[in-house]
């Protein structure tokens, strides 16, 4: 009831806000905060109350009878995965809301409206344990990003906003394929199913048609096509930058946070627990195909952050930074142990964390001086010392400094898929070094150097932003420092999920 | 006087209304071509029930009755229209009647 | 199955009956109301639709529950599909005269004969939905036929509308010859005009070598192009984007939900029940035709309509495309694709209406039907480009909405029978398709208004007939009610 | 105790900095950032001291779980043997002394309270890194000792040379990293833990299992290991950062690129000592042979004072590396602590020279308007302009002026040229140079003693080259009169810290080195005992003995160390006294001859430094310029740079604008603009080229519509004819 009540109530305060009049805007504001920290504090609760020691799924809700012509149902549930992606997600809600502040000048109500819309989406998908309403929530969030995008974005919104939905749509529909077929296939007319615990009992069933290495192929490749586009991973990953580079600040940091979340807890909920004979066809290291999933972590890793070498677009250079990030967790899942999945599930969060910092600061800046060209700055090392400072903070976090989260997620994808995919993983390091330089030399063209004398007025960053990037931060040190604490969550289900393996 | 006769008749008078149809730079033309192809229809249908069913089973000549009213009714609305377009566009030619397109 | 005789029919036959009566009431009403600016003969229109849901209701729950009667003798059959569809064109009816009611492009002074054909063109349809002769089927199909080619040229100063209905009644006439032709090969081979009868028939003949399996291939082909003209399927469907842009927006409406699921119900209980034995189908594999055809349809509808600047036009395509996916149903011989195909038809009937609807408005207020008129309308009309944007997404079929619980049970089914290709084909179009309604979201809400810029106001009643459309399109999917209701009408179509 | 002590040793530091931390985030300052950090450090410095009685022979780590997954554990601990409070010792007093000389030095600095809070930060991760019993534990140190480095070399970010340096420095220090977390990997891979000691840790095991086969990628995995020293502790071939590093204010090119840091390197090796390979031994004692070699060939030719003091640091770090790639673990530690002292000696020493000439030259230098006080002057990243009060031929006579710097620096340079007997620096370097003649001996083949030879040049070309900087600076007559005039002694703070430094200098108070028992190299099991009999006391009767058992490995080894020296009464001690001997006379000659060279160029000048430089122009240039190593990487750069911008003409010229020296830049230039476009063109072009033929066939479909009625009839004839045909064929 918990969950449904987190997942529902920023529904419920979207309707809140389409009934309050257009002109009241300080009043949305406040209410989409309420409605965004009443998920926070349920989630909050969640993640102290939830059983560590138990890796199972908890505060299960469900199965309610939906959709009785397909045995849909109601199933939400949440395990350590959930648990930790649910808090990230309830945690950049209000950040966002804050975030976006004073920054949405139309349209306020609509875009509050959108926001909680979108929360309940990403909520919901975290925490769904039927596959249809898992597939449900996940295109729920298709449509708020797409507005989100498209009309509150920057100068190519229209054309990031399309791109991403058409990304994202053809994505999906390989994965709605591959989803009838493994309904049709998990039993006979009539006692078919969608639930995901179900299917993935049967899909360990010996003689069960779920269990077919075939079939788990090619019902893998669909899903996995599915997430790849969300994650994004190379070379599907196109929409990333530009949807990153038009949207507005908080739907970046939404963007980079959750929904390429989404598309690697769907690797991890879907494709390899359910999968596990087509993840072992793509991951035993044996031949082209069993090297793939490792080989796409490392051209994403690779290729990313070249990528973001090449970027003078700040918020570029953080978007394809973010594919690099990414392909860490791929990394990491395709190791298939518990050093990789733990990191990558890690790394899932930090990144989260890291990113939706870095977009924030990157906001900050745009905010002040309305462009984001990196060359076009400098010396502001002496101008906001406090806005550096949090900015630095970031960027080691994000270049894995040690100490700091992204390190540790980073260290253990990396230290798990070493075991697997031996040369993948030392050539995957270069990504380390090039991580180091874009940020390093992003860090210097902006803050290093001699003022540039056009920002010599520029405002330091302000108490409502700090705010913002606090907990955060605060996060990052915690994570860093003492990684237990979220693997604590996670730990035993990583366990369970290995033993399925 | 055979079914294989009537039906070769019913086949070119089908024929004929289709190439009146598709060539005929006349809507008074195309419509005749229709009414071609829906006697060739009525011819079939009559001689196969002349032929093909019992003779106490009618229902072939009454559908070919049928099918001449219908006939009839869409002559009528036809030529209907063809005024309209002869109304707004000064020439019942049907290639000049293609303002909608693409 | 007996028959019942003529007289032993007309209780049965009420529902038909009525709308007779009330056409002619419309008629005579319009006689005597001297007002030209009344809305009276609308009302009463609408009066008889009601009382005909009545009498559907009254006659499938009284007799057509316990199982299909046939009437006349034969000529037409009252079973649960029948019913099905007799209330879905009573709501595509109901829901056109109020459109018509709404729109500023229609005639005033001739309201009268225009509800009257409606309730005719209704009347036709029903017929479409219940023969099970070939003669009943001609004259329904006339009936339907005839009268639309009246009303797609019913605004009688405009070139458009008129071009639109000259097009169509050549264009239809040629098909329902073409069709006619292809009857008269089926009668002669069968010797009967009885679908049920035909198959029985032409299974004996084949299986005896009496007749070659071209001549049915022929005949099939003929019919065919009669039905396929009525669905708009591809290379049957060139009439429908020139036509649904000349014709009066409410009858673009009506003819591209009515018109298309009575030719679905016609198409499916003839293919199923005429063609549906598996000699026949070893004879000629009509499922793959029409799956080819499926493929073809959508496809062609979907990337005709990516270039297309007027949103009639535009949806007169994306109809054409649902027709194919529509047809996806029809290749797979279950009980499955056929309750897909009557469930879609259900969803397909509330966005699609819902879609033309703010056409409408938006024809009236903004006087345009580009999609450059529906620029900024998000901030002129947020109520109505929101229900818009719902609707155009739930077409493009993306959960939550209707649309995509219709498309999930089309692929289901599809996939079900292993068409992997074919539903590959109808997902990727899926994708290709959210392009162009995109970009009518985009004009509303992605780009300025230019100068004007005063909000449009819309009165009440608008706002209720669009929640009338909007709210089923986001819940249908979510009740279990209708995926049943479209089961159990399938129940009676002989499966092999 | 040990726990607590530690702790606090670790926490002081931490504290300090993360006031600063909290109070910057809010905006405001703490007024007294520099006591604050002081005296943490001295809290800490006490506490180590307290540490030298808690060492025992045989030590347990002391650990808590960092990382728990399901089979795996990650834990960080402590570990504490001599060696770790040794050098707990050495950073917590330099870091003091430190501490206090930047109360001076940095007086007046608008970021005064950010540089104590780096410095505090910098003293915990270097600790950090000092008592962890990990791998991991090392790795964060390491990096986080890179990151404050980054800060304190950026530290006047204003100007453009010290942003290129300190990026420089993080970026060639994590190419090293990188390597080095390559190594951890294959450790981990193999033993499932990166605990260093205890049970289970990677030692026990690595001694428990290892066999033959096992040495290869043991070897590797020791060589990738040493890539971060090499890095961390500036070993060719990636030096060149330490040398820019110098664009940091003096008393942090004292602490962290002098005395700790750049010995984590040194400190790293070691602890990886006892799985060190023959061949990976050996690839660490080439490259720093060779590193000092080259280094100290450089530091002759410069003039800048600090750059001088970077080549030799570089050069010495060398040393140690060679120490302990020859197995003299002792010799290379017990040179890490007394370099540490003697080095930031100099360092600070040359810092109070420069802060002597500094208030002259800015008060002077009207041309060099820039944002900050500091600014030291245009430096070109290559080094060809150095900054006047930088600069050795700006100086000279300086002893009087400055009389404490003058005699501290000179103790220091006796010490680091060996002069004998009185100066801890002749104990260090003799030892290693027996340690390393010593082993050219026992190896199998002559050229080994190669680095015999290496060694003893690069000790005297060090004795020559650091005279020359005493002479320079501050004998002769003032080559700059103003500047000459305005130079004062440098305040107390500033001087205190250089006489405790000085009296660290002898080797009184390094008389733990002399314990044998204090300090024992740890045992190498798997160096096979056919390549290492010279080890086992069996071996000065020539035997190449059998295998040797753990325990004898490790009393052998240590009584050769030990014995090496041969200064102490060591009854263990039969071993290489000739060896030893031999290395300590012709140290002695080596440290003289430079020395005397040294006079005769630049005090009595009877040589004349300019006429040698002519003659051999050749050598001379090639160590002017580094060897080339930064033209290298620039040359390669920029080459690949014309080759690309004709390859990539759009790719506008801001990137080459960028450029700053490395090979960093290459990739970046090269790869990311390629890969940059790649994207644009092939990836998203593919994409966009799906949608235009999209696009396009919609049209010709929509062309097909012509709004002739008759077309369309035509099409569905031809649609009629066409499914018959098509059905009529299957």
């Amino acid at each position: 009831m918990l969950l449904s009540l987190m997942i529902f109530i920023p529904l419920l305060g979207m309707v809140a806000v389409l009934l309050l009049p257009r002109e009241s805007e300080e009043l949305i504001k406040r209410a989409t905060l309420l409605f965004t920290l009443i998920p926070l504090a349920l989630a909050v609760y969640l993640f102290i109350s939830y059983d560590r020691s138990n890796g199972g799924t908890q505060y299960v809700q469900g199965p309610v009878p939906w959709i009785d012509a397909f045995n849909i149902q109601y199933h939400i549930g949440i395990d350590g995965l959930s648990v930790t992606l649910l808090l990230l997600t309830a945690l950049l809600g209000p950040i966002c809301v804050i975030a976006s502040w004073r920054n949405i000048e139309k349209g306020i109500k609509a875009y509050m409206a959108l926001f909680l819309l979108l929360e309940t989406g990403m909520l919901g998908f975290f925490a769904a344990l039927d596959l249809f309403l898992f597939y449900v929530f996940f295109e729920l969030t298709l449509l708020p990003m797409y507005f989100l995008i498209g009309v509150w974005g920057g100068p190519r919104r229209e054309y990031a906003a399309i791109k991403f939905f058409l990304y994202t749509l053809f994505g999906s529909v390989l994965m709605l394929v591959a989803m009838i077929a493994v309904y049709l296939n998990s039993g006979d007319p009539g006692a078919r199913t969608f639930d995901i615990p179900t299917l993935i009992a049967l899909a360990s069933t010996e003689g069960h048609a779920l269990n077919n290495l075939n079939f788990q192929i090619w019902v893998f490749l669909g899903f996995f096509i599915g997430f790849a586009v969300k994650v994004p991973i190379f070379p599907f990953h196109t929409w990333l930058p530009d949807a990153h580079v038009e949207a507005p600040t908080a739907i970046s940091v939404i963007l980079a946070g959750i929904l390429l979340k989404m598309g690697t807890y769907g690797l991890v909920r879907i494709n390899m627990a359910m999968f596990p004979q087509g993840l072992d066809y793509f991951t035993n290291g044996i031949g082209f195909w069993g090297n793939s999933l490792a080989l796409l972590g490392f051209i994403n890793i690779v290729y990313g952050s070249f990528c973001a070498l090449a970027q003078t677009d700040f918020k570029k250079l953080v978007a394809y930074s973010s594919i690099g990030h990414m392909g860490f967790v791929i990394l990491g899942l395709a190791a298939r142990n518990s050093e990789g999945i733990t990191g990558a599930i890690l790394q899932m969060f930090n990144h989260g964390v890291i990113s939706a910092m870095l977009f924030l600061l990157v906001g900050v800046l745009y905010d002040r001086a309305h462009h984001r060209e990196i060359n076009g700055f400098g010396g502001l090392g002496s101008r906001m010392p406090v806005y550096t400072g949090i900015t630095t903070l970031a960027f080691m976090a994000s270049l894995g400094l040690p100490g700091l989260s992204g390190f540790v997620g980073e260290a253990l994808s990396l230290l798990g898929a070493y075991d697997k995919f031996k040369m993948l993983t030392i050539l995957s390091t270069i990504g380390i070094v090039v991580g180091a330089a874009y940020f390093l030399w992003t860090l210097q063209r902006v803050f290093l150097g001699t003022l540039n004398p056009k920002y010599e007025a520029l405002p330091e960053i302000n108490g409502r932003e700090i705010l913002t990037l606090v907990p955060l931060g605060i996060l990052t040190i915690v994570l860093g420092v003492w990684p237990n604490f979220a693997i604590d969550m996670f730990r035993e289900s990583v366990t369970n999920l290995i033993n399925l393996l | 006087m055979t079914l294989q006769h009537y039906l070769v008749i019913s086949a070119i008078l089908f024929t004929l209304g289709i190439f009146a149809v598709l060539t005929r730079r006349n809507a008074i033309s195309i419509l005749m071509g229709i009414e071609l192809i829906l006697n060739s229809c009525n011819l079939n249908f009559a001689a196969f029930s002349r032929f093909m069913t019992p003779s106490t089973d009618i229902s072939g000549q009454i559908i070919a009755i049928f099918g001449i009213v219908l006939a009839a009714a869409e002559a009528a609305v036809f030529l209907a229209i063809i005024l309209a377009i002869y109304r707004e566009f000064g020439s019942i030619r049907p290639d000049e009647v293609d303002t909608l397109k693409g | 199955m007996e028959s019942l005789k003529n007289i032993e029919s007309l209780l049965y036959f009420s529902p038909e009956i009525l709308l007779v009566i009330f056409a002619v009431a419309v008629v005579l009403l319009d006689l005597v109301v001297k007002d030209r600016e009344s809305v009276a003969v609308a009302y009463l229109s609408l009066v008889g639709c009601f009382c005909t849901f009545a009498a559907v209701l009254f006659t499938h729950f009284s007799f057509g529950d316990e199982g299909p009667v046939s009437l006349f003798l034969g000529m037409i059959q009252l079973d649960a599909f029948s019913s099905f569809f007799k209330v879905l064109l009573l709501l595509a009816t109901a829901a056109t005269i109020l459109f018509s009611l709404r729109s500023e492009e229609l005639d005033a002074r001739l309201k009268g004969e225009y509800y009257a054909l409606l309730l005719a063109i209704t009347l036709g349809m029903f017929l479409m939905a219940s023969s099970t002769n070939l003669l009943m089927i001609f004259i329904s199909l006339e009936t339907v036929s005839l009268t639309s080619y009246i009303l797609a040229g019913f605004l009688t100063h405009s070139p458009r509308s008129s071009e639109a209905a000259f097009k169509y009644i050549t264009y239809g006439a040629v098909a329902s010859g073409t069709m006619l032709f292809g009857l008269s090969l089926l009668f002669g081979m069968a010797g009967t005009g009885d679908l049920a009868q035909i198959s029985g028939r032409l299974t004996e003949l084949l299986a005896a070598g009496e007749i070659a399996p071209l001549a049915v291939l022929i005949a099939i082909t003929f019919v065919l192009a009669g039905v396929g003209y009525k669905i708009a399927s591809v290379p049957f469907h060139m009439w429908s984007p020139d036509v649904y842009e000349g014709a009066p927006i409410p009858i673009t409406a009506f003819l591209s939900v009515a018109s298309k699921s009575a030719g679905f119900a016609l198409f499916i209980r003839f293919f199923y029940a005429g063609f549906g034995s598996t000699e026949l189908m070893q004879a000629v594999d009509w499922p793959f035709m029409l799956a080819i055809v499926s493929a073809l349809t959508m496809t062609v509808g979907n990337l005709a309509a990516l270039p297309q600047q007027n949103v009639k036009r535009l949806l007169a395509y994306s109809s054409i495309a649902h027709g194919g996916y529509l047809l996806m149903g029809g290749v797979l011989l279950t009980s499955q694709g056929i309750g897909a195909i009557l469930f879609y038809l259900v969803v397909y009937l509330f966005m699609n209406l819902g879609a033309f609807y703010v056409v409408v408005l938006i024809a009236n207020e903004v006087g345009s039907e580009m999609v450059e008129g529906y620029r900024g309308l998000s901030s002129r009309a947020p109520l109505v480009a929101w229900a818009m944007v719902i609707f155009l997404v739930s077409l493009a079929g993306i959960p939550p909405f209707a649309g995509f619980f219709g498309k999930w049970l089309l692929f289901t089914a599809v996939l079900e029978q292993g068409y992997y290709w074919l539903a590959l084909v109808g997902l990727l179009n899926s994708v290709v398709s959210l392009y162009y309604y995109a970009r009518i979201v985009k004009a509303m809400f992605l780009e300025d208004a230019g100068e004007e810029t005063d909000s449009v106001s819309f009165s009440t009643g608008t706002f209720a007939l669009l929640s009338v459309f909007v709210i089923p399109t986001i819940f249908i999917g979510f009740l279990n009610i209708f995926y049943t209701f479209s089961n159990i009408s399938v129940s009676v179509m002989p499966m092999q | 105790m040990v726990v607590s002590l530690i702790s606090i040793i670790l926490l002081c530091p931490l504290a300090a900095f993360a006031i600063f931390g909290l109070l910057g985030l809010a905006n405001r300052r703490f007024p007294r950032q520099d006591y604050l950090s002081t005296i943490a450090m001295l809290v800490a410095l006490v506490c180590s001291f307290l540490l030298l009685r808690e060492v025992v022979p045989n030590p347990e780590p002391h650990t808590v779980n960092w990382i728990s997954l399901g089979g795996v554990t990650f834990s960080m601990g402590f570990y504490l043997d001599s060696v770790t409070v040794i050098m707990l010792i050495v950073v917590t007093l330099v870091s003091s002394l430190v501490h206090i000389f930047s109360m001076g030095y940095m007086h007046g600095d608008p970021r005064y309270p950010r540089f104590f809070a780096y410095l505090s930060l910098f003293s915990f991760s270097m600790l950090f890194l000092v008592v962890s019993d990990n791998l991991l534990g090392i790795y964060i140190g390491w990096e986080l000792v890179g990151l404050c480095s980054y800060l304190l070399i950026g530290f006047w970010f204003e100007k453009d040379s010290a942003a290129n340096a300190c990026k420089k420095a993080f970026l060639t220090t994590r190419v090293g990293d990188v390597g080095m977390f390559i190594g951890m990997m294959m450790l981990f891979t193999k033993f499932d833990t990166l605990s260093l000691y205890g049970e289970g840790g990677i030692f026990a095991q690595a001694a428990a299992q290892l066999s033959t086969a096992d040495m290869v990628w043991l070897s590797i995995a020791g060589v990738l290991i040493f890539c971060g020293a090499i890095g961390k502790s500036a070993q060719m071939p990636l030096h060149t950062w330490l040398p820019d590093a110098m664009e940091g204010p003096t008393p942090v090119s004292a602490l962290i690129h002098a005395a700790t840091m750049v010995a984590a390197g040194v400190y790293l090796t070691a602890r990886m000592f006892p799985i060190l390979t023959e061949t990976s031994s050996l690839v660490i004692a080439y490259v720093g042979g060779i590193t000092a070699l080259v280094a100290a060939t450089i530091a002759i030719v410069r003039f800048d004072i600090k750059r001088v003091l970077a080549y030799s640091t570089i050069s010495q770090l060398g040393y140690m590396m060679l120490a302990i790639g020859a197995g003299s673990y002792v010799a290379g530690l017990f040179h890490l602590t007394t370099h540490a002292f003697f080095k930031a000696l100099l360092f600070l020493g040359s810092g109070s020279v420069i802060h002597a000439f500094h208030a002259m030259h800015h008060a002077h230098d009207d041309e060099h308007e820039h944002a900050h006080e500091h600014e030291h002057g245009e430096e070109h990243i290559l080094g060809s302009e150095i900054p006047p009060d930088q600069d050795m031929r700006n100086m000279g006579g300086l002893r009087h002026k400055m009389p404490i710097t003058f005699i501290t620096m000179l103790i220091a340079t006796l010490s680091i040229s060996g002069v004998p007997f009185i100066f801890s620096g002749f104990w260090s370097k003799d030892k290693i140079l027996a340690g390393v003649l010593g082993r050219a001996m026992e190896w199998s083949s002559v050229h080994h003693y190669i680095l015999f030879i290496i060694a003893l040049s690069a000790a005297g070309i060090t004795a020559f080259y650091m005279f020359r900087l005493i002479f320079m600076t501050f004998f002769g007559e003032p080559r700059n009169q103003e500047m000459h005039d305005m130079a004062h002694e440098s305040p107390k703070s500033m001087t205190v810290p250089l006489i405790v430094l000085a009296i660290l200098s002898f080797p009184v108070v390094n008389t733990l080195w002399f314990n044998k028992d204090y300090v024992k190299p740890p045992p190498q099991p798997h160096l096979h005992a056919p390549q290492h009999a010279y080890l086992s006391p069996d071996s000065q009767t020539g035997g190449q003995g059998a295998a040797l058992s753990l325990f004898g490995v490790s009393e052998a080894f240590a009584a050769e160390e030990e014995g090496g020296h041969g200064t102490h009464a060591d009854d263990g001690h039969h071993g290489h006294g000739p060896a030893h001997t031999i290395a300590m006379v012709l140290s002695i000659i080596v440290a003289g001859l430079g020395i005397f060279f040294s006079w005769l160029f630049y005090h009595r000048r009877t040589l004349s430094a300019e006429s040698v430089a002519t003659t051999f122009r050749p050598i001379y240039n090639l160590f002017w310029h580094k060897y080339y190593f930064d033209e290298f990487y620039d040359g390669v750069l920029v080459a690949l740079t014309v080759w690309k911008s004709r390859l990539f003409a759009q790719f506008d010229g801001s990137v080459v604008d960028g450029i700053v020296n490395g090979v960093g830049t290459v990739t970046r230039d090269i790869l990311a603009a390629f890969v940059g476009i790649f994207d644009n063109r092939v990836v998203d072009g593919l994409v966009n080229r799906v949608a235009q033929v999209t696009w396009a066939v919609g049209g010709r479909v929509r062309r097909i519509q012509t709004g002739a009625i008759q077309t369309y009839l035509f099409v569905v004839l031809a649609g009629i004819v066409l499914l018959i045909l098509i059905f009529r064929a299957l």
